[in-house]
């Protein structure tokens, strides 16, 4: 018996389980499996550009599965360049625009982007780019009014995420895009919309954004494809050198079964979009609320009602240290992530928290849930029950030290 | 080493998580100290009931942590129950996480904040109840105290620079 | 019905199919499927590093299949990075390295390594790189002299493949990598062993590379999913930022599904290692012999015997295109790719045949053919029966023109 | 645009490229005239009969080169069958990939390559044959014409070029 296994028994096994966790993995449908399976195992895994049957077949399901998952977005199918996860898709857009444009040196990002946004900006300093952060509301809005001061001559890029990934924010893109376009017609503009494909509506044929990220494994689809739309006409360099392909951004062969399971999750996830919306919207709310009249000394993180993500619960408890509450929480099967430095890889408490004004010990308390398709009401019930005793219990283990 | 890979908790941990030993403020105390800062998202009360002798005759925590944190305040007011102060003292945070049976790396601090709540505390028994120090009592801080200061500073530095990430 | 399908139509769909394209798509076997399945519906899908019961059974499963992968290397799993290809990992390794070590300047590599080692090199000129290339001979062997000669004070990193992908070329690494220690044990040797390993024996506690490519997809793994192996102690950067994870040299969530075919593929390849070998060995020669002694003028492209990777069959047929080769070859129901110009997507032939001085009417009439685990007699004697067939009606096309 | 798309062949190639109409040497040719290289990997041979009234009663090819090379010099000889060489002249590429359902545009080459070798043919009666050039024949080389020639050009200097991709 290994040391984890000894661990996972000394854990035990609740006998409700929820998951929650979809920021930090995510598994997929039977129906999303079934669509990839024939690829796996079957015909259709050829390259699509060699001349040969197996090549036209697999071309032919190409290009049907790339206008699947345009079709929501409202874009030319040959415009969403496919790559392998939401962060190589935004690495793509920051070092691919900064790489083909060097005239210009000037990134701005807003504070609360995914790491991999401000990661890949700033890995840029060598090469002589200047990043500039503009700074967010306490509900997690950029400040457009200070993404107007900064735009200047040398500015080349700006980021803006649609939908915060952790506190759920719905940003202003549409005003951050006009802005930069009265600017500057020439600065191009990204948008980290992960956490808003599937969530929000999105229709850059209207919107139109220059760069777009989009991602399988947040729709419940396979992780391992995700997108970045790029507009006709964009300059833009790949992030990393080999063979030709149909992807003039990517060397790397056409996945074809990661390709299906992403069509077949956009199909699943637009069919029933308003629906979906609807559901999780109220679920939403449910946690929220229920955990305020349930729980004392709780603070929701990010903003409220249409203004938030459906799908985005973020609460801080008081008085109770983030990691403790995951690890009691799981014990009694509610699987949820945390803004705690403790849960993370680095001891850092979540920068989105603080950029929102929240102390370092509301940001140690937070819990982030995450609500899907398949997420029900029952599980959503069970978690209001049991939750509170488990505040309780990490309450008493704080015991009287004064914070 | 292209991985990093963080080792979860040994099943000590865990089960001293789920079953805190010696949980709880005391109100008898003879004396109480704190470590870390609620920034750091870890904080430590160690209660001890010192006797005539010198001894830890009962002790008990309370944590603001992680289940690692909670865990080694524990297990180390297990350690302590009935040993000498200078026994107590020479536990070390190495001592702590092998009881545990390994703390991952990351978690060090962890461990030794529990250690420099102690150290605290019994520094604060002897400067402040019986304003004698013995012998064995280095002037200096130790490591571990020195550790847990240092997680402080960093919480106040961090507290400062969280607009700069 | 949409062109394609008229195509298809046209193309028609023989009754028995022999797929060889190996090198540019495979299948996955139903085992290696099934041993996916449970990561993609069930559990083991979270984030190793997140501290509940779901993110400690992905970490369990996370070191197994890490150590499945790399025993038979015979390393420390803790040195084996998980990529998402191939390319990546050849890009990983040739950027990574030049972009933590910047005080020397120089890369050699061989004229014959995948495209992706030459374009990531190449891709380095503009940050003050310069590439050394080494000439092969007739059968693909690296010319060790010229190695010897290019080495100097301002070498970097060697890259020399294990085993050419298009000819099967083995290449004399061992040799290789004592010439560049011997020169200086600084210069850091990688090597990409994409198409060498399952195939030939190799051990890195032995021969101590540096650096070493794996992929899954290459011996009817998922795709999706490589390695590249980092000794302890050599530097190097990842070649993207975001968040941190398990992986130090990439920032994504692990991907549990392909890792774990990863790991299954690679334990069916090496449960039966020798006879897998000897079994592709054996088909490989049949083929090799059986097209020289029924198909008249052609010439077999790289080493012969011993010399050459198991699963390897490069012919070249005089006065015959490679491209229409290919297409006759899909109506008879066996899949096969070719160096010619015409099917690759630029219109170049393969720079490997060239290597070998292969005049360009050789290098178009090639047509590669890999074997593997899952081929069968019977498919190869359908190949031999067919083959014949298919090159007298191309060279009826061809007539009388003088080439 | 992030993504190159090649379009596979229209069905009309690959009838062609199975059933090439017109196919093969003719003995009686009144000219014959070739375009295109090996080192490309593409060259046609194509031939013509011609009667007195410069009509071509007959024309074959003969093709090294890929499934769309090939039908689109069988698509040409089709085209041509009973024109006069004014009208068959006056076919372009673009008829031809027309004709053949849309030609990928990465086999642009291979469409012009028939083209090409046509006029040569065209060119060589009128030069070698009658020694008499009409009004409607261009002195100078057209599109078509310069493209096949292009290729040639360009396999000479892939040749030379190839130890150095
Ligand atoms: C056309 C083409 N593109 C790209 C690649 C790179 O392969 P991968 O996707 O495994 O990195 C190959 C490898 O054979 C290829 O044939
Ligand atoms: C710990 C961690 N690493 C990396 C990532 C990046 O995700 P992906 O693998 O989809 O790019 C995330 C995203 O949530 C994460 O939580």
């Amino acid at each position: 018996m290994s040391e984890i296994d000894k661990l996972l028994d000394q854990h035990g096994k609740a006998i409700t389980e929820v998951y929650l966790d979809w920021e930090n993995g995510s598994k997929i449908e039977k129906e999303v499996l079934d669509a990839m399976i024939p690829f796996y195992l079957d015909r259709k895994f050829g390259n699509p550009a060699i001349t040969h049957r197996f090549g036209w077949e697999t071309y032919d399901f190409y290009i049907g599965a790339k206008k699947t998952i345009a079709e929501p977005l409202n874009i030319n199918p040959q415009s969403l360049a496919i790559t392998q996860s939401f962060t190589e898709s935004n690495n793509l857009a920051i070092k691919g625009i900064v790489r083909a444009n060097k005239k210009k040196k000037k990134i701005i990002l807003s504070e609360v982007e995914h790491l991999s946004v401000i990661h890949s900006a700033k890995s840029l300093y060598a090469e002589g780019v200047k990043v500039e952060i503009i700074p967010v509301s306490n509900d997690g809005v950029v400040n457009t009014d200070i993404l107007q001061e900064k735009l200047d001559d040398d500015t080349l890029l700006t980021s803006i995420q649609a939908v915060n990934h952790e506190i759920g924010t719905i940003q202003p893109v549409k005003e951050a895009y006009e802005i930069v376009k009265d600017k500057n017609e020439d600065i191009i503009f990204h948008t980290d919309a992960t956490s808003a494909f599937g969530r929000i509506p999105l229709d850059y044929s209207k919107l139109e954004v220059d760069l777009a990220t989009i991602s399988s494994d947040r729709i419940l689809g396979p992780k391992g494809i995700a997108g970045l739309y790029v507009k006709e006409g964009i300059k833009i360099r790949p992030l990393y050198e080999g063979q030709l392909s149909v992807e003039i951004l990517s060397p790397d062969v056409e996945n074809s079964p990661l390709l299906a399971g992403f069509a077949k999750a956009v199909e699943l996830q637009f069919a029933r979009f308003d629906e979906i919306k609807r559901e999780t919207s109220r679920l939403r709310d449910k946690l929220l609320y229920g955990f305020q009249t349930t729980i004392p000394r709780t603070d929701i993180n990010g903003p409220q009602g249409n203004n938030r993500a459906p799908d985005n619960v973020n609460i801080s408890f008081l008085g109770c240290e983030g990691e403790a509450l995951t690890v009691e929480s799981s014990m009694k099967g509610i699987y949820a992530s945390s803004g705690s430095a403790c849960t993370s890889r680095v001891l850092m408490p979540s920068h989105i928290l603080t950029a929102i004004g929240r102390k370092p010990e509301e940001a140690h308390g937070s819990l982030l849930m995450k609500l899907t398709r398949i997420n029900t009401e029952k599980e959503i019930d069970y978690v209001l029950e049991t939750m509170p005793k488990v505040i309780e219990r990490i309450r008493s283990i704080t015991g009287g030290i004064s914070l | 080493m292209s991985s990093r890979i963080p080792l979860p908790y040994a099943p000590r941990v865990l089960e001293l998580f789920q079953n805190p030993q010696n949980l709880g403020r005391m109100e008898d105390a003879t004396i109480v100290a704190s470590a870390g800062s609620p920034a750091c998202g870890d904080m430590i009360a160690f209660y001890l009931k010192i006797d005539d002798s010198d001894t830890i005759t009962k002790s008990s925590f309370e944590s603001y942590g992680c289940a690692s944190n909670i865990a080694a305040a524990s297990q180390l007011t297990i350690m302590i129950e009935n040993k000498t102060l200078e026994e107590a003292w020479n536990f070390t945070w190495n001592d702590v996480s092998e009881a545990l049976g390994g703390l991952p790396k990351v978690k060090t601090h962890c461990g030794s904040l529990a250690v420099g709540a102690l150290r605290r505390a019994v520094r604060a028994y002897f400067k402040e109840i019986t304003k004698a120090s013995p012998g064995w009592l280095p002037g200096d801080l130790t490591k571990d105290e020195k550790h847990a200061l240092e997680e402080e500073a960093l919480a106040e530095k961090l507290g400062k620079k969280y607009k700069l990430l």
